[in-house]
């Protein structure tokens, strides 16, 4: 990229003029495939969080990764939404978007949303101001200036409440929900932005297990419509919800297939078990 | 009822303020009140805060005699902070509000310029007591420090004639003062034939701290076989690093003298004085002239202010000479009111603590008498030169291009700023 | 509750908050009381106020909108700016600038076109940044389009490779340093250290008039009200919240889809130009412009109303304003000795133990229903 | 020569440069006083008036009678210990004493008791009275037996070299037995042969300056190849002139060699300053991350405590700036603590609010000093051996105090690297700075590290003030003016690495000085924070930025 070109793509990034001309198209899926990353590596003052990782997700599919601490998965998350630019390898979103050009925001808006591991809502606004943030629509300064949401963004938002069970919290401050509700509002924020893919990570962590019981179901019944990756420790839960896992190991993949494979899988048993 | 006993307690308070604001202007009626307009806070308090006290105790005393008219003077103290727009509102809190009949107060330019409208619209009387650049003479201030031809001009020619000084530097730090008379040295320089390489001119912002590129630069300018000298317009807290950087430079002052116009007794009270030993300063007053006046007053001041250390110096004398003047011109009106005292200012002559008379010139200036003085080590001047007798304060100088033709005179011409070549006033016609 | 975002605009900017309604119910009363009491009762009548108590409150509101705009990026974005203060002075030297140019041959050299200051430092023609300030609408667009523009180029450059917390402010710091020292120059041609002073008249009227005086005020009242609405509008429109979700959680905005930086700039140059406005109607009010105002530890000040009154409510801005330079007039009058250390035990406490300032501590004491909350456009 | 010597000492109004001559001449050809020559006595008592060109005057025939007491008396008139008595004008060498003046006889050396200092009048001296005198003083030194002491008074003399003087010292070369003496003679000399009329000479005089850097030689040189109004070459030799510019090319390029060195000095100088001033904060800001806008009030309180421990060991100025090193770090450090525990501990994880409550604390020291010790600037002492400079050569010295300031820097630097990477209490800086619980679970007391941590940095900042003291003024602005330099040095060379600190404060001093020639002082500075700030935007995490997760976010 020459200087001239990275200058107006500085401009343009920061002023938002031809957003919409700019704006990724979303994943095109044709292939049956929706992420592809391919010899990701990354790796922090000499030390590789990434290590050749080479991963598919189908679309519409649901699958977890496991993996012990400081296999790579929140390093991988980071790459797939841009937070962190990796060292060499390729991501590309469906056949025609490349993740390594664009910036969070148009990630965002190309079709990936991501929940973080600890539940980050906007913890001042409503539950309802969280979710109106998040829903789909032109996030350009001037349109959230001038105009307030239409009709079909409310709906969706009625919506995404109702799935997320918070309709009668509405109104209520979202730091002021619990542990489990704050991971749902979350989810519902996703939800509202109506991804291709959802990105997951650890969305159980503390939870009574009722709560765990219906973010499975919530989980599960997403899939098909949008393709979720869920990054989880809790094996039950995991068991619970998986077709598909893949296990992460020093910043590579170490296996891939249904939960009853990795888990009889003899390297899998040796790294979760200690030599 | 909590509440309500609040709300009892603030009428209450407000009904014995307002007793205490008619007490205090039934007891204005017999005083005269005179402004202070120092400042007590900010960086200029080192400077101004004495001279506040001055003129407390000149009232003090004043006061002792049995006041003025027959009526007490009353002090009225503000604190303008060291910041300049507060000058401008403390100044017309003091004029509108107090009703103050002559103030005293300012030091830097800068406050005297944001103040100025002020005074000329609201026809207040101001005592400006510290040495300028000139370029000035309104109808409501009268100027008792030095104007450029009474401490700058004479002090080159000190340097020319008795040093022998062949090669200048002018050095300052970059405000209007020291870029007024630097301009005007530098034009009076030429006058006298030096030629343009023969005059370095240097500024530095406020409070600067390393001069070693600068000194370095002096040192160079000074090794090409003419005698060398440096007239010094830096201010304040830039001239402790800059004399040291010249002794650790091995400059001396027999090597290269250096002629400040910014350092005086209260500034050197502060540092450590071995590196300025034998520098010089040019002023109109020395606390270390001998004579009786000068001794009497060191002795009150030294009681007044309870420390037997304290010195003097040249804006102490100013104040003191520019409230003789008012109180004599007072006697002489015999009113307050300021159109009258204004008239009554021009001619008044009053002694100088250094012998000879001040006498206030029409273009509501001074004479002075102007003295050299080689630093010594314990921080007082030996006055080296002294000129032969008063030097009558210009207003307008001569060597700037803008104004040669310029002319005060508020008691013919009634103008401040008279061009002689147009015949015209410009600007500042009050009446 | 959606159905208000349907309703008038005015109700939505005034009805929700109670601090809000105070507000302009006290700007409008003195507003109104202060030219009637000065310019109907006659000098000497008790209930007459001096054209330096009219100025004094004009100056306060002047303060009061630059404590807005220091809101509006601290208190609602997150962005600590501690140079706010220099896009103040900038709309204050434009403003100077017209007003230098006004005196034309009534300066003391009775030069036409060049100020005093260029006369008597022998400059010969005036300086191609002066063009154009001889005309008011001219100077008036330079104190929006000035800081706006500064603003602009400086968060252009931060928050495109961002710089955030700390570093922003330490930066910010730098600029209005920079900038002091740039004006302190005399060779810049601002008039050095001295800046700019000895006004005559603006727009054709005496400056020093108790008229325009009174003139300077309501426009000090409107401009402070205009904003205040403009700052409420824009806090309550959706953008707005996304402006506050910045705050709170930067990265977590920009995951959701908006771009953050352009946010962060449009706010910072919107109260930039706050800002210069607020410079530009202090200027004829105090008669003087001139470096000092860049001082760095003034925009510390400036923040330090904001945390005093309560960062993050408008009200609170404007109720710190007027409080700490109450305090100030008060003290350097009655006890200057004591000044720094009000001052220096204000900030300690207001960080420590009010981090929402009086407005928050009067919430905490009156508990009641949290308007705001129910009314969600 | 004799005859001449002593009509001109009877000439009044001599100028300052032929008195020199007739001083010397007095002094080499024991010149007997003729008979209308004023006597010792007339002379000294010609010295009791406030005319300066009177009292040279009296000087100069001091010198001519050649009296035995003229030495002790010129002594006592170059150190201000010569008055004379109101009254009759009788001149004494005196001494304050606590009872007054301790008096000594002028004429017989004799004591005379002691009186009230009102009755005498001192004989002030001025700058010309003084170099003079100086020059005198120097022509007694000329034949003193130690050649150091004769090396000075040569040096003395070659400050004023006129045609005169010049024959004196070619007089005293042929007896000159010493080297360096001898050498500094012949570069006098062949200076003044510069001007010979025979061309043979002044071109050995040319070769033999080749090499000089002192200015003279330059100025001389300059002169010889310069032309005058009507074009035609001072120096009608063409030899001469090409043999004179071949030199100049020479000494020109070994000056701008030694300049640039100066300049590079000057810039290693400000910056060592500088990385003193944000070493402290790089602890507090880049390991604690705390904004402590009071770190320069820590500074101001160091260089109070120099002039505190100055005044408690008037006598021992010398050793007080060393003393106070170690008291303004525990001073300063001291507070540093009562401000953790006060002030910042409530504060962690909260860099923006450590700023404004720290920045309160900064108001409040300030006034406390300014309630102490008044708002006027303090005189600190400067020790002896802190004055002076290093001359290398005639074109290139360095300061003392710079110098030692690059040493001090140093030695802090060296030590606080040993105490954070060496000892225990650095192990659990580091660890409390990279995972507070963890260091925590792990039975480091984080609060008592804290506290530590913020007195080093702290205490750091006093022992900068220290060096500041040396510096610049002392008074409650003091820290004021370094507090946004140390942030932005801090910055430039990236939080939280000592190194970074180190290496950014040194290349902004240099750049600075590099710049300072060609853009002034203040452009200097302004363009240095605008770089600043756009690098800052191209690197906002600076020269050294801490890589990997933790840096993140």
């Amino acid at each position: 990229m020459n200087a001239s070109t990275s200058l107006r793509n500085g401009w343009q990034k920061v002023f938002g003029a031809g957003a919409k001309s700019e704006r990724p198209p979303p994943g095109d899926t044709s292939h049956g495939t929706i992420l592809y990353l391919e010899d990701i590596s990354v790796s922090f003052d000499g030390f590789k969080a990434l290590n050749a990782l080479t991963l598919y997700i189908d679309a519409g599919e649901l699958r977890c990764i496991i993996g012990p601490n400081g296999a790579g998965k929140t390093t991988m998350m980071d790459v797939i939404t841009g937070k962190t630019r990796p060292d060499a390898g390729s991501a590309w979103f469906g056949q025609n978007t490349d993740l390594l050009t664009l910036t969070e925001p148009q990630i965002a808006e190309a079709g990936i949303g991501r929940k973080f591991q600890k539940p980050t809502v906007f913890e001042q606004h409503t539950v309802m101001e969280n979710l109106e943030l998040a829903v789909a629509g032109n996030k350009a300064i001037w349109s959230t200036l001038a105009s307030p949401l239409d009709s079909r963004q409310r709906t969706h938002i009625e919506e995404v409440l109702e799935t997320v069970c918070l309709q009668d919290r509405r109104d209520m401050r979202a730091g002021m929900l619990s542990h489990g509700q704050k991971q749902w509002l979350e989810i519902g924020m996703l939800l509202a932005q109506q991804p291709q893919l959802l990105l997951v990570d650890e969305p159980v962590a503390g939870m009574t297990p009722q709560e765990v019981e219906r973010t499975a179901e919530l989980l599960l019944s997403l899939a098909g419509k949008h393709s979720v990756m869920v990054v989880e420790h809790d094996m039950d839960f995991v068991r619970s919800i998986a077709r598909k896992v893949t296990v992460l190991h020093e910043g590579h993949v170490l296996a891939e297939g249904s939960i009853d494979e990795v888990q009889n899988d003899p390297r899998v048993v040796e790294v979760y078990l200690g030599e | 009822m909590h509440n309500k006993f609040g709300k009892l307690r603030g009428l209450g308070k407000l009904a014995v303020a307002v007793a205490l604001m008619a007490a205090s202007a039934a007891h204005a009626a017999d005083t005269i009140k005179v402004g202070v307009l120092h400042s007590l806070s900010g960086t200029m308090a080192i400077s101004e805060t004495t001279l506040k006290d001055t003129v407390l105790m000149l009232i003090e005393e004043q006061n002792k005699r049995g006041g003025v008219l027959g009526k007490k003077l009353e002090p009225v103290v503000v604190d303008p902070a060291s910041n300049w727009p507060l000058f401008a509102e403390k100044a017309e809190q003091l004029l509108v509000k107090d009703k103050v009949s002559v103030v005293f107060g300012c030091w830097t330019s800068v406050s005297r310029k944001s103040v100025l409208p002020v005074f000329e619209k609201n026809n207040g009387l101001l005592f400006y007591p510290v040495q300028y650049e000139g370029e000035e003479s309104s109808k409501n201030v009268f100027y008792t420090g030095a104007a450029p031809n009474q401490q700058a001009i004479p002090a080159v020619d000190y340097l020319m004639n008795d040093v022998g000084v062949k090669r200048w530097v002018l050095a300052g730090t970059d405000y209007v003062y020291p870029r007024t008379t630097n301009k005007i040295l530098e034009a009076y320089l030429k006058s006298k034939g030096v030629k343009d390489e023969d005059i370095m001119i240097n500024y530095t912002p406020f409070g600067h701290s390393n001069w070693q590129r600068i000194v370095a630069d002096i040192k160079k300018f000074g090794s090409a076989g003419k005698k060398t000298g440096v007239v010094s317009t830096i201010n304040g807290d830039a001239n402790v690093p800059f004399y040291k950087e010249l002794g650790n430079q091995k400059i001396s002052a027999e090597d290269i003298p250096v002629v400040a116009f910014s350092v005086g007794e209260e500034e050197l009270s502060g540092i450590d004085t071995k590196p300025l030993v034998g520098h010089l300063a040019a002023w109109n007053y020395f606390m270390s002239v001998d004579t009786p006046e000068n001794a009497g007053f060191i002795k009150k001041w030294r009681a007044f202010i309870k420390n037997d250390k304290r010195v003097t110096n040249d804006p102490m004398e100013a104040h003191v000479i520019g409230f003789n003047m008012w109180v004599k011109a007072v006697e002489k009106a015999n009113s307050t009111e300021v159109n009258k005292v204004i008239d009554a200012m021009v001619g008044i002559e009053v002694p100088n603590l250094t012998g000879g008379v001040a006498r206030m010139l029409p273009n509501h200036h001074l004479t002075k008498p102007v003295l050299i003085g080689e630093v010594r080590a314990d921080g007082q001047f030996d006055t080296v030169w002294q000129t032969e007798g008063l030097v009558p304060g210009d207003a307008w100088s001569d060597f700037l291009p803008g104004s040669k033709d310029i002319e005060a005179d508020w008691v013919s011409l009634k103008c401040g700023n008279y061009n002689t070549k147009t015949k015209k006033c410009s600007g500042q016609n009050y009446e | 509750m959606q159905t208000s975002a349907s309703s008038n605009l005015w109700t939505r900017l005034i009805a929700g908050e109670r601090g809000t309604q105070v507000f302009l119910a006290l700007l409008l009363t003195v507003g109104v009381a202060v030219p009637i009491l000065h310019l109907a009762f006659p000098e000497g009548s008790s209930l007459h106020l001096s054209t330096y108590t009219v100025t004094l409150i004009g100056k306060y509101m002047t303060y009061a909108l630059l404590a807005i705009a220091v809101d509006l990026v601290w208190g609602y974005c997150g962005i600590l700016s501690l140079g706010h203060a220099a896009f103040f002075a900038l709309g204050g030297y434009a403003m100077g600038m017209y007003l230098m140019r006004q005196i034309g041959t009534r300066g003391v050299y009775g030069d036409l076109v060049l100020p005093d200051f260029m006369v008597f430092l022998n400059w010969k023609e005036l300086p191609w940044f002066w063009y154009g300030f001889d005309m008011f609408w001219f100077a008036a667009v330079m104190v929006v389009i000035v800081p706006g523009l500064l603003a602009l180029a400086f968060g252009w450059l931060a928050f495109r490779s961002r710089v955030t917390g700390v570093y922003l402010s330490i930066i910010t710091q730098a600029l209005t340093y920079a900038l002091m020292l740039a004006f302190f120059r005399n060779d810049m041609g601002f008039g050095g250290n001295n800046g700019l002073t000895d006004f005559k008249e603006i727009v054709g009227a005496d400056i020093n008039a108790s008229g325009t005086r009174v003139a300077l005020f309501l426009a000090s009242a409107l401009a402070l009200a205009l904003g205040y609405l403009a700052c409420r509008y824009i806090t309550l429109s959706r953008a707005g919240r996304v402006v506050q979700a910045i705050r709170d959680a930067e990265s977590r905005t920009r995951f959701i889809g908006y771009r953050v930086e352009s946010y962060k700039l449009w706010v910072f140059a919107f109260s930039a130009v706050l800002a210069g406005i607020a410079g530009a109607l202090y200027v004829p009010q105090v008669g003087i412009i001139n470096p000092s105002e860049f001082q760095p530890i003034n925009s510390i000040e400036v923040v330090i109303w904001v945390a005093v009154g309560g960062r993050g409510t408008l009200y609170g801005a404007v109720a710190g304003a007027v409080l700490v330079n109450y305090a100030k007039t008060y003290f350097t009058a009655a006890l200057p000795e004591l000044w720094l250390y009000a001052l220096g035990t204000m900030f300690v406490i207001v960080t420590l133990f009010l981090p929402r300032g009086v407005v928050g501590l009067a919430d905490r004491l009156t508990p009641r229903q949290r308007v705001e909350q129910a009314v969600t456009a | 020569m004799k005859l001449l010597g002593c009509m001109m000492s009877s000439i009044p109004g001599v100028r300052p440069g032929s008195l020199l001559l007739v001083l010397l001449l007095a002094a080499l050809s024991h010149c007997v006083a003729a008979s209308e020559a004023p006597s010792f006595e007339q002379a000294l008592g010609a010295l009791a008036t406030s005319n300066f060109k009177q009292k040279e005057r009296a000087a100069g025939e001091l010198v001519g009678v050649r009296h035995a007491n003229t030495r002790a008396v010129l002594d006592a008139l170059l150190e201000g210990n010569l008055y004379y008595r109101k009254a009759d004008k009788r001149v004494f060498i005196a001494v304050t004493q606590e009872a007054g003046l301790e008096l000594r006889d002028a004429l017989t050396l004799q004591s005379a008791g002691t009186a009230d200092a009102a009755d005498f009048s001192k004989i002030t001296t001025n700058n010309q009275l003084r170099k003079t005198l100086r020059s005198a003083l120097a022509s007694f030194d000329l034949t003193d037996p130690d050649a150091q002491v004769r090396l000075g008074a040569v040096n003395e003399m070659l400050r004023s070299l006129d045609a005169d003087s010049v024959s004196i010292l070619r007089a005293r070369e042929r007896d000159e037995k010493d080297e360096s003496v001898r050498q500094a003679i012949r570069t006098g000399l062949a200076i003044a042969d510069l001007n010979h009329e025979d061309a043979a000479r002044r071109l050995s005089a040319v070769e033999q300056l080749k090499g000089s850097l002192n200015p003279e030689v330059f100025n001389r040189l300059t002169a010889l190849v310069s032309t005058s109004d009507d074009g035609s070459y001072t120096e009608p030799d063409a030899k001469v002139r090409s043999a004179a510019r071949a030199a100049l090319a020479g000494i020109e390029n070994s000056r701008s060699f030694y300049s640039m060195l100066e300049t590079l000095f000057f810039g290693l100088s400000l910056g060592s300053v500088l990385v003193l001033a944000a070493i402290g904060l790089a602890i507090t800001f880049g390991v604690m991350g705390v904004i402590n806008m009071a770190h320069g009030e820590l500074m101001m309180l160091g260089a109070y405590t120099t002039y505190v421990v100055q005044l408690i060991m008037p006598q021992h100025i010398g050793a007080s700036v060393l003393v106070a090193i170690p008291v303004a770090f525990v001073v300063a450090g001291g507070v540093g603590v009562l401000i953790e525990r006060g002030v910042v501990r409530f504060l962690y994880g909260r860099p923006l609010e450590t700023l404004l409550a720290t920045f309160g604390v900064s108001l409040v020291l300030q006034q406390i000093v300014r309630d102490i010790f008044t708002a006027n600037n303090r005189p600190v002492e400067t020790p002896s051996w802190m004055s002076g400079s290093l001359q290398i050569n005639e074109a290139f010295s360095i300061t003392y105090n710079r110098l030692y300031v690059v040493l001090f820097m140093l030695i802090v630097f060296v030590i606080l690297q040993w105490v954070l990477k060496k000892t225990s209490l650095g192990l659990k800086v580091r660890a409390v700075a990279q995972n507070r619980a963890m260091a925590k679970s792990m039975g480091v007391r984080t609060e008592w590290v804290d506290a530590l941590t913020f007195g080093l940095g702290s205490g750091i900042a006093g022992v900068a003030g220290v060096a500041l003291s040396q510096l610049t003024n002392v008074g409650p602005n003091l820290g004021q003016a370094y507090i946004i330099d140390s942030f932005m040095v801090v910055v430039f060379g990236g939080v939280g690495n000592l190194w970074g600190t180190l290496i950014g404060g040194m290349s902004l001093g240099v750049v600075n000085q590099f710049l300072e020639p060609h853009a002034g002082a203040v452009l200097a500075k302004i363009l240095v924070l605008i770089a600043l700030i756009l690098f800052i935007q191209r690197r906002p995490r600076g020269l050294f930025p801490q890589l990997g997760r933790a840096a993140e976010g």
